[in-house]
């Protein structure tokens, strides 16, 4: 091969190499347009502190967005995040501010209750072989918010030790805790779906599941640990919001599965399966966030907020499509 | 069956000779209605009268209820009482069980009924005055206050957050935002960080309800400001927050009391006798001051 | 430049590129009233891709499109349609959740007359069982959900629907892939009653044997462009390939004999549901043992039992004399047998996902590096080692999977296959869409396994693919081995007379009908 | 062929006439299970008066699950109905209580901004080419909801004309006209559905998009016809309910797609497209109403009905799931 041939492959490839970036984050020019639009509109949109909000703002959202890409890329759904949220916070208040045992004991309650439900859903799925995971999940959403309700006769809890507080709550320099945590969450899940095995059969199934089950894949054994995953990350949300408001309730969470939902859709994820990026849900969950806070910080009224949000997510994604399309032109 | 049917129906059914109520609330999801809940059994408790509390699982759950509300109807309990997430909504049906001469009594919201027996409660635009009013006393003229409302279009925190904004402006105060905090903690405490970020000089916010406030209250305690925060319901983790010097003020409105005078007149006009056609639950103004009291009581009824 | 005057069709210049891929580069064909018109070429020639410019499933980039003379546009399927153009797809284009008959009028329902005009179901099944019946099936499965049927019978259907449509240029992309036997026969015969009627077709295949019955001219395809036209009757055989191949080809079946080893691999008694008789076979090092038998022998049902795809009620098998116990896919796999399934799109490929992934999909743990992570560089080398091999075109492993041509697509099966360095290779009609020349290739790689001590075997409906390349047949019917021959015994009567069970003559017109001579 | 043969084949013909009945209405056995429950727990149950509270209960959820059958057989789905419920009965209010117009034009406006919204989903999805209708009907929700806020002001309308009330308030003899509506427009979308030619087109299009504009369909207008009768649909659920309570407010239909969802899903219609009828539809609804209703008689409490509502979805599900099972092995 003569040198200038190496020479033009290199730079197909690096140009290449950015298409590939843009088709795999397509929706970070929406959230760039986004930005740029409320930095005009409101000086107080860009500052340091406001980011900052942002990025607490964004972190409950985020984390359950992150859990619930797993079953959205096997072409599943997971409708019980919010109530799963519900349920393993009152467990936790229960163990550590009215039984008073230690806050370890009860992050661990918090994690292992989300797992738990999640892993409740998972088995529901592929052991009952219910025809779709919308049904298991909506089973459980019911099942889990009615003994967070009942286990609590519907009353909040307050007054967490400060461990339990400390994810929510507390800041490293201007930066918020949570959302260093989001960031150290996305980068496993980063690791988790593209190197290993476990990860890589998850695009799979979502592909194809019955090429994956005959490539020697264990389909249910993977559906079982994508909805433990997603159940844990619903605890694990519950901890940050629950160090965030330092109480309890039971209908914390309510509906949340929309826009964790939404995040994941807006990140470029397909609902049917195979399709979709660590990456581009974090921009999902980001633009969601921005979005409430720019109309916040625009004070725009309450009604009004309800219809922007719907034309920016319906814009936001069409900005993608345009983009798909023209490079395809190309 | 006909008027008097009730009484057969009651009795034959649940033994005793005892008289029945049923009770249908907005919700048993929360703190609030759990206490109008308690009012009613302990009322049920003492003068012996079987009471059933039904509710949806949320206030937003209106034809829920309704479809609660005509399936207590059904079940010929001896009186009905009731607390409409819609008022409008459950007139067709109360209507209709008007007709056996099923006495109707209204709690906490009043519904434009013409059968009704009477209505226990107060508006819930003057529990928002008194919010309002709470907040300016504590407040100098001239002093930029926030408004956080429920979802838009529940008319209970609606009418609150209209009562608090018309007694803050007659109180010469400027209210520099009024934004949803969907009734729910966390998002009425990103919400407020919002606001803070454009208004770092807010003086006082007036809240729905006790959740939002106390979600309110964490964002302000996150700058280090001391911003009053005046919330609404008078539950419990809101009446600790004042004693602990968190929230400035919660106006409560009586839910126990309401739950228990809706089954003790819906008894007497089981019985017949006269009950009058308004009856004001009273209004509680919860400060530092009688605080510790409050929080007694709850902790009283909530055994 | 050689026009036609009289074409049905008439392309001219026809040119397309998916981004930076010049697939057409100036296509000119003629399409007369009556002939069979074949389009012959390499996997990835370009000729689904001509053809779904003129169905309007593609817009050409340019060019011109004459139609009886006339300059027209083709813009959507209904334009083709209009015109008269009816299209048998590559790919099933199917409803699996309606039935028969509903595909089969797919677009264009029958409806009764008046006002509401709902959609005469009766007349539609009646229509499609004459149409069943033209092409020799049971038309009572006019009224089955198409989802039930095989995927031959699928096919089927789809021919079905082509000739319901009173076209006058009937376009078939590899129909005869997924069929075998009766089936063929009977499409040849339907073709030839349409060209009678005057009725073009556009014919695409990989089967020489099958062109020269059914061919009367024949376009040659390369590297996009076109080639020659060819008179079918005048020409021979091996001129074709060394147009489309650009070299000539040695041997179609480079058949190579090993020594005899031990038994490697040996099923006892296994019992597939739903069928009574057990199963025993054996195949030995050294050998290629091929799986003959119609379509629904139950060959497929046999295989996927082997795989542990399909719960199986009893049996055992063994490799070399150990006993393996196969309840997955997983355990086979981990047990060191490899499936490469015979409907590559359902059960083969993740479609949208690039080629190292589906290569290295069977097979991930053997990425993994120290730190249990998948090493992606490795799987990329590895993919690109595969796709070199095979001679996928293009060879770019960042490509989709649903990108590629049917063929180049089964050769990514393939090279999933060989990344497990398996031990044992059950081969489903591995050569079903795949040219001339890639056939070849298969048979070599084949050879390779066998010579590096891998157990191979092949289900196949191609009698002289499994002539040509086996030293031991299996003859399957109705989910029995009824016959176990060397290739030495094993002549294209006894091959069918075991796959029927019937009596002589009608065995001869199998045979016929399989060889296609 | 033998008489015996024929006599064989006629019993078999018969047995899976049958079998395909059930398999076709599978759900229709975790119905019955329900009722013969519930009748056995509450004397109350089944009485005529409350047979006749489910009937007229269900109406609402009866009219949005059999408009969301259509999205769901196109392996879509519409996250909106609620929303256009509220839009719908909020300008029915504006037009014939606040301005005073004809209760005629009044119901003329509520179902055409029913129609409306759901065409501009429609044309969303196909001209913007959206990824997936759950995202341009996620949009509608939002735009849909903050609209009849604001043209409103958040406040509830009463006092409709007889007129308008009398679809969700009236009865024939003992029967509600409501369920009368719901009855007839069942039969109207299983004709629909099973001898028109765009309803064909719409299984067709679930089954395989590809295939279907292959073969001459015009998916989008199929599309687009699908998304207009769901948010039709959403007008007339909205009409009846405004019947039934004698008023609209904007917030009515509050997150009443789920239950729409449910009752199709629970009805035997799957995600992926292609499969479902009109009749598991209506069982779905049914099953879900008859479970409000026997929880709400034997008093079972908020808490304690979530949690049962779930167990029971997923139960009734999985029974159908059981019967397929053995219906295979046979
Ligand atoms: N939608 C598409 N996007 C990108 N490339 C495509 C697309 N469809 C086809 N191609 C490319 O066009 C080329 C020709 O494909 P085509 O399917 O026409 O080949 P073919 O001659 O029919 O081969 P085969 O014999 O294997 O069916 C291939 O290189 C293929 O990868
Ligand atoms: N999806 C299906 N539904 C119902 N019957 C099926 C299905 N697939 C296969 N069968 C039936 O199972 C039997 C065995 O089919 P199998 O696919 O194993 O045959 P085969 O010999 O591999 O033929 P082919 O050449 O079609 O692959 C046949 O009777 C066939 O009709
Ligand atoms: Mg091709
Ligand atoms: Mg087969």
């Amino acid at each position: 091969m003569s040198e200038a041939v190496i020479q033009k492959e290199q730079a197909a490839e690096e140009k290449k190499s950015f298409k590939h970036f843009l088709s795999k984050f397509g929706a970070l020019i929406g959230l760039i347009i986004l930005v740029v639009v409320l930095t005009f509109m409101s000086d107080k949109f860009l500052t340091v502190n406001n980011v900052m909000n942002i990025a607490r703002q964004s972190s409950i959202n985020a984390l359950l967005a992150i859990g619930m890409l797993l079953p959205i890329l096997t072409a599943g759904i997971d409708l019980s995040v919010g109530s799963i949220l519900a349920i393993s916070i009152m467990t936790m208040g229960i163990v550590s501010v009215n039984m008073g045992m230690s806050p370890i004991l009860g992050i661990i309650v918090c994690l292992a209750v989300g797992a738990g439900f999640g892993l409740l859903n998972g088995l529901l799925l592929t052991k009952l072989r219910l025809p779709h995971p919308f049904i298991s999940t909506l089973g459980t959403m019911n099942i889990a918010r009615g003994i967070a309700l009942i286990i609590t006769a519907a009353a909040p809890i307050a007054g967490f030790p400060f461990m339990i507080q400390y994810l929510g709550r507390e800041f490293v320099g201007p930066i918020p805790v949570s959302f260093l945590l989001v960031i150290a969450v996305y980068i496993v899940f980063h690791i988790f779906l593209t190197r290993t095995q476990t990860g890589r059969h998850i695009y799979a199934i979502g592909g194809n599941k019955e090429a994956a089950h005959l490539s020697g894949i264990n389909v249910d054994r993977v559906l079982i640990i994508v909805y433990t995953i997603s159940g844990l990350m619903a605890g694990l949300a519950g901890l940050v919001m629950v160090g965030r408001v330092n109480s309890a309730f039971p209908l914390a969470g309510l509906s949340y599965e929309l826009d964790a939902i939404a995040a994941v859709i807006i990140g470029g994820a397909s609902f049917f399966g195979g399709v979709g990026t660590v990456w581009g849900t974090l921009i999902g969950a980001m633009i969601i966030a921005v979005l409430r806070n720019g109309l916040n910080l625009l004070n725009v009224s309450a009604d009004f907020q309800m219809a922007v949000i719907g034309i920016v997510i319906i814009a936001a994604v069409y900005v993608d499509v345009l983009r798909q399309r023209n490079s395809k032109k190309n | 069956g006909c008027s008097g049917g009730g009484d057969d129906a009651s009795g034959s059914g649940d033994g005793g000779g005892n008289e029945s109520v049923s009770v249908v609330l907005k919700t048993l999801s929360s703190p609030y209605w759990k206490y109008v809940e308690a009012g009613a059994k302990a009322a049920g408790e003492e003068l012996g009268v079987d009471v059933t509390v039904v509710g949806p699982s949320a206030e937003s759950q209106v034809i829920e209820q309704v479809n609660m509300l005509e399936d207590q109807v059904s079940q010929s309990p001896g009186a009905i009482v009731v607390s409409p997430s819609q008022p409008d909504t459950v007139v067709p049906v109360l209507e209709q069980a008007a007709q056996t001469d099923l006495p109707i009594l209204l709690i906490d919201s009043d519904a434009d009924f013409e059968g009704k027996t009477t209505f226990i409660g107060t508006e819930n635009f003057t529990a928002g005055q008194e919010g309002g009013k709470l907040l300016a006393s504590m407040l100098e003229k001239g002093d930029k206050v926030a408004l956080i409302a429920g979802a838009l279009g529940n008319p209970a925190t609606d009418d609150r957050i209209k009562g608090a904004k018309e007694a803050l402006e007659a109180a010469g105060m400027v209210i520099v935002a009024e934004q949803p905090g969907d009734s729910d903690k966390t998002k009425a405490m990103s919400v407020m960080e919002n606001i803070l970020e454009n208004n770092g000089d807010v003086k006082g916010v007036f809240a729905a309800n006790d959740d939002m406030a106390l979600g309110v209250l964490r964002a302000v305690e996150a700058k280090g400001l001391d911003t009053k925060v005046i919330g609404t319901d008078g539950t419990q983790e809101a009446v600790e927050s004042i004693i602990s010097g968190g929230l400035a003020g919660t106006i409560a409105q009586s839910p126990y009391n309401m739950g228990y005078q809706g089954v003790e007149n819906a008894l007497k006009a089981i019985k017949g006798e006269t009950v009058e056609e308004r009856i004001d639950s009273g209004i509680d103004i919860i400060s530092a001051e009688n605080a510790q009291e409050q929080l007694d009581f709850l902790k009283s009824i909530s055994e | 430049m050689v026009t036609h005057a009289g074409s049905l069709l008439e392309l001219k210049a026809i040119k397309k590129s998916f981004n930076q891929n010049h697939v057409l580069k100036g296509i000119d064909l003629g399409v007369r009233a009556g002939e069979v018109h074949v389009l012959l070429g390499e996997n990835g020639a370009g000729k689904s891709t001509l053809i779904k410019i003129m169905t309007g499933a593609y817009q050409k980039d340019a060019g011109e499109i004459y139609w009886e003379g006339l300059n027209v546009q083709i813009n959507n399927p209904v334009d083709a349609m209009n015109l008269g153009i009816a299209t048998i797809y590559q790919e099933l284009n199917v409803i699996p959740e309606l039935k028969v008959y509903e595909n089969i009028f797919l677009g264009r329902e029958i409806k009764k007359g008046g006002k509401i005009s709902l959609i005469d179901h009766k007349k539609m099944k009646k229509e499609a069982e004459r149409a069943l019946g033209m092409l020799g099936q049971d038309p009572k499965i006019a009224d089955r959900i198409l989802g039930e049927l095989g995927i031959g019978q699928q096919q089927l259907v789809e021919i079905a629907k082509a000739l319901t449509l009173d076209a006058k240029l009937i376009i078939m992309d590899e129909p005869t892939a997924s069929l075998s036997g009766s089936e063929v026969e009977q499409l040849y015969k339907c073709v030839e009653q349409l060209t009678e009627r005057g009725i073009a077709i556009v014919f695409i295949s990989h089967r020489l044997d099958e062109i020269r019955r059914m061919g009367d001219r024949i376009t040659i395809l390369r590297d996009g462009f076109k080639i020659d036209t060819l008179n079918v009757k005048t020409t021979e055989t091996d001129h074709w390939i060394e147009l489309m191949v650009g070299r000539s080809l040695d041997e179609k079946y480079p058949k190579q004999s090993f020594t005899l080893g031990n038994e490697g691999f040996r099923v006892e008694n296994l019992k597939v549901a739903g069928t009574t008789e057990p199963i025993d076979f054996s195949v030995n090092y050294g050998e290629i043992v091929g799986i003959s038998g119609l379509v629904g022998a139950g060959r497929t049902e046999l295989a996927r039992a082997i795989f542990g795809a399909d719960k199986h009620e009893q049996g055992k098998v063994f490799i070399d004399g150990k006993q393996v116990k196969i309840k997955s896919p997983k355990d086979a796999i981990r047990a060191g047998i490899a499936f490469i399934t015979e409907d590559r799109k359902s059960e083969g490929l993740l479609l949208d996902q690039p080629l190292d992934f589906n290569i290295a999909m069977a097979n991930m743990k053997k990425f993994k590096n120290k730190s249990n992570l998948v090493n992606l560089k490795a799987i990329r080398n590895e993919a690109k080692n595969y796709v070199k091999e095979l001679k996928v075109r293009p060879d770019d492993i960042d490509l989709h999977a649903r990108k590629l041509s049917g063929g180049n697509q089964q050769k990514v099966v393939i090279a999933k296959w060989l990344c497990t360095k398996a031990k044992v290779f059950i081969f489903d009609e591995p050569t079903r869409g795949i040219d001339v020349g890639a056939k070849v290739e298969v048979y070599r790689l084949m050879n390779q396994l066998v010579e590096s001590g891998a157990i191979v075997l092949m289900i196949s409906s191609d009698l002289p693919e499994i002539l040509g390349m086996c030293d031991r047949v299996l003859v399957m019917s109705e989910g029995k081995i009824t016959a176990d021959l060397a290739i030495k015994e094993a002549t294209q009567e006894r091959i069918m007379k075991a796959a029927t069970g019937v009596e002589e003559a009608s065995t001869e017109q199998f045979i016929k009908a399989a060889t296609g001579g």
